[in-house]
């Protein structure tokens, strides 16, 4: 039995002050398997504490981590605590198993399901005009990135893919509209070629 | 994507470094492009891998032609695409078939495209018959560069780690949460099970005289286990307590918990805890 | 290719003074989901900073976080970090496991020394009809519910039990007295069982 740790928490329990308060998020940030709303975190504070108060205290966290090796992002699920990209390098020293690169056939599947989702494996097809294998999608099922979201009614009734929420967190971004804008293709080439 | 295992013959690398980076699969760009489409036949294994289908081989032709896409020369584009699927047919049938499907699409758009144009009423327009051909093409490289794009934001597990410390549960000490109905109940079982067994007899006593029971018990204890009979008695808690208390001293007298001595008659009366040693705590 | 993140770190590269030193610490300690031994850590540089610079970087680097909401620890397989047990309550409230319950026998026994105090464990036992294991006294002792208020003069001078102040307390009641009272409990099952 270990005497000198807390009892159960009150159950009106909640931080005295903006900056313990602070310390409380950066506890259950740092210590989450997984994004957190702000749904979430009001929770942390049983409900006692506005979203709004909670959004403030967020990003004066976000600030106070500016120069330290983990950054405080809003993902699209929520909040959450990465390494720095300038610190990988070491920490793959540890980890020599190398992270997933993916093919172009890979990368370009992903880029049409997110960019014109929800869209069929025949979509897919059409567009890089070649057959698109099943290992493809596979990969990107496995990631976690990209999932069936219906059935297109057609013969066959041909799954619809989408991307994830995850794959939406694992990239950094808080919503499909902060993908990098599509490029006009040539449009310069355009004018001086033009007929 | 396989990574080719011997590099020496790049001379074919097909695919323009600047628009299409992803392709990059050999490592460096190319200083320079081949000047012919000559393509050597240990090559073609590298080049098949290196083209992600019919239309990215397309793209690279009008690409190294530089040429517009909305402007393809038809005549020498399926030329040369037809050199390559001849090429590639002698090595990977399978592989082919796409090409081939593709070669047919740009023998049909060429053939269009010789035939006299019908007059037209002004205000109509008659599709170029590239156009499909076109648009596919611009989707794809559209989706080729958001695939770069994609590919160049930072990137779980890739890029960056996940924070994820180390939380130990056990640390936080869970007691179970009782409540007055818990006990209740509690004691509703006790007594059913006391009618089980008959021979118990349960009788409820005034709660208030068994609280005052374990306070006079505890006052004797923290005197060290003497106590004068007054001293036992607040008479600010009103006559209500002072007769409940009183009432627990006799309890107690009577369950031989302490005793009460008095020398003599109006002398002072004083209490002691039976347990004559006091309590060793 | 990725031009956002660093390349594969140059074989030597390594950070620049202590305090870049620690930074690389932090982030390879934090985003770590084992303990790292010393000789991780060193890996972590290209074994090019010995075992007992970093042994100083980390005793730094654990009092760096000593007024923080994590702390470091050094385990016997490694250094890690560890969320501080007085914020599990909150981490607690986002994952609510359902609160233990006390046995049977422990609650009975505090019905009754809490109706029939000052009790001795024979009393209990006759009451219950069964022997009170030692450790349902001792489990409402450690809680702080139930003490020894004196000894009863018979052979053996067994101990008298008694609910605390602290039991009142815990159980939102001013008095005993406001204990439900037993007549009144549930009626029609005392009548259902009744003779």
């Amino acid at each position: 039995m270990n005497t000198a740790s807390p009892d159960n928490p009150a159950a009106g329990e909640l931080p005295a002050g903006a900056a313990e308060l602070k310390r409380v998020l950066e506890a259950v940030l740092l210590s989450s398997r997984e994004p957190l709303s702000l749904n979430d975190l009001r929770k942390v504070f049983a409900d006692q504490i506005a979203a709004d108060v909670l959004r403030l205290r967020l990003d004066e966290l976000r600030a106070e981590w500016s120069g330290r090796p983990l950054e405080l992002l809003q993902l699209a699920s929520g909040w959450r605590f990465r390494t720095r990209a300038e610190y990988l390098p070491y920490i793959e020293r540890l980890n020599p198993e190398k992270p997933p690169r993916y093919s172009r056939a890979v990368l370009e599947t992903l880029a049409i399901i997110a960019y014109r989702q929800p869209v069929t494996r025949g979509d897919i097809e059409d567009i890089r005009g070649v057959t698109v294998a099943t290992q493809v999608i596979r990969v990107l099922e496995e990631r976690g990135w990209v999932d069936v979201v219906g059935h297109r009614d057609t013969p066959g009734r041909p799954a619809l893919l989408a991307t994830t929420r995850k794959f939406l967190d694992d990239l950094g971004l808080r919503s499909l509209a902060e993908l990098p804008a599509l490029e006009q293709v040539n449009p310069t080439l355009d004018l001086a070629d033009a007929h | 994507m396989s990574e080719a295992a011997s590099s020496e013959t790049i001379a074919a690398a097909p695919v323009d470094a600047v628009l299409s980076p992803l392709a990059r699969i050999y490592g460096e760009p190319l200083a320079q492009m081949p000047h012919d489409l000559y393509i050597p036949p240990d090559a073609m294994a590298v080049m098949l891998d290196a083209f992600e289908g019919p239309l990215d081989l397309l793209l690279y032709l009008i690409r190294k032609a530089n040429v517009n896409v909305l402007d393809i020369p038809m005549a020498p584009l399926t030329e040369q695409y037809l050199v390559y699927v001849e090429a590639m047919r002698s090595q990977n049938l399978e592989l082919a078939a796409d090409y081939l499907v593709m070669a047919a699409m740009l023998i049909e758009i060429k053939s269009r495209m010789l035939l006299p144009r019908p007059k037209l009423t002004a205000g109509d327009e008659v599709e170029d018959p590239r156009a499909e051909l076109v648009r596919r093409l611009i989707e794809y490289e559209q989706m080729k560069l958001a695939a770069h794009g994609l590919n160049a934001l930072p990137q779980a597990e890739r890029d960056f780690e996940w924070v994820e410390v180390w939380v130990e549960k056990a640390l936080l000490r869970r007691l179970p949460e009782v409540n007055a109905l818990d006990l209740q109940n509690a004691w509703h079982g006790i007594l059913r099970q006391a009618r089980l067994h008959t021979h118990h007899l349960i009788q409820r006593e005034e709660l208030s005289v068994r609280e005052h029971m374990g306070l006079i018990l505890r006052h004797l204890r923290d005197a060290g286990g003497f106590v004068e009979f007054a001293d036992l008695f607040d008479p600010q808690l009103g006559a209500p307590v002072l007769v409940v208390h009183f009432l627990a001293l006799l309890e107690l007298a009577r369950e031989h918990l302490l005793e009460m001595t008095q020398v003599e008659v109006f002398a002072p009366i004083y209490l002691r805890l039976s347990d004559e040693h006091g309590v060793s705590r």
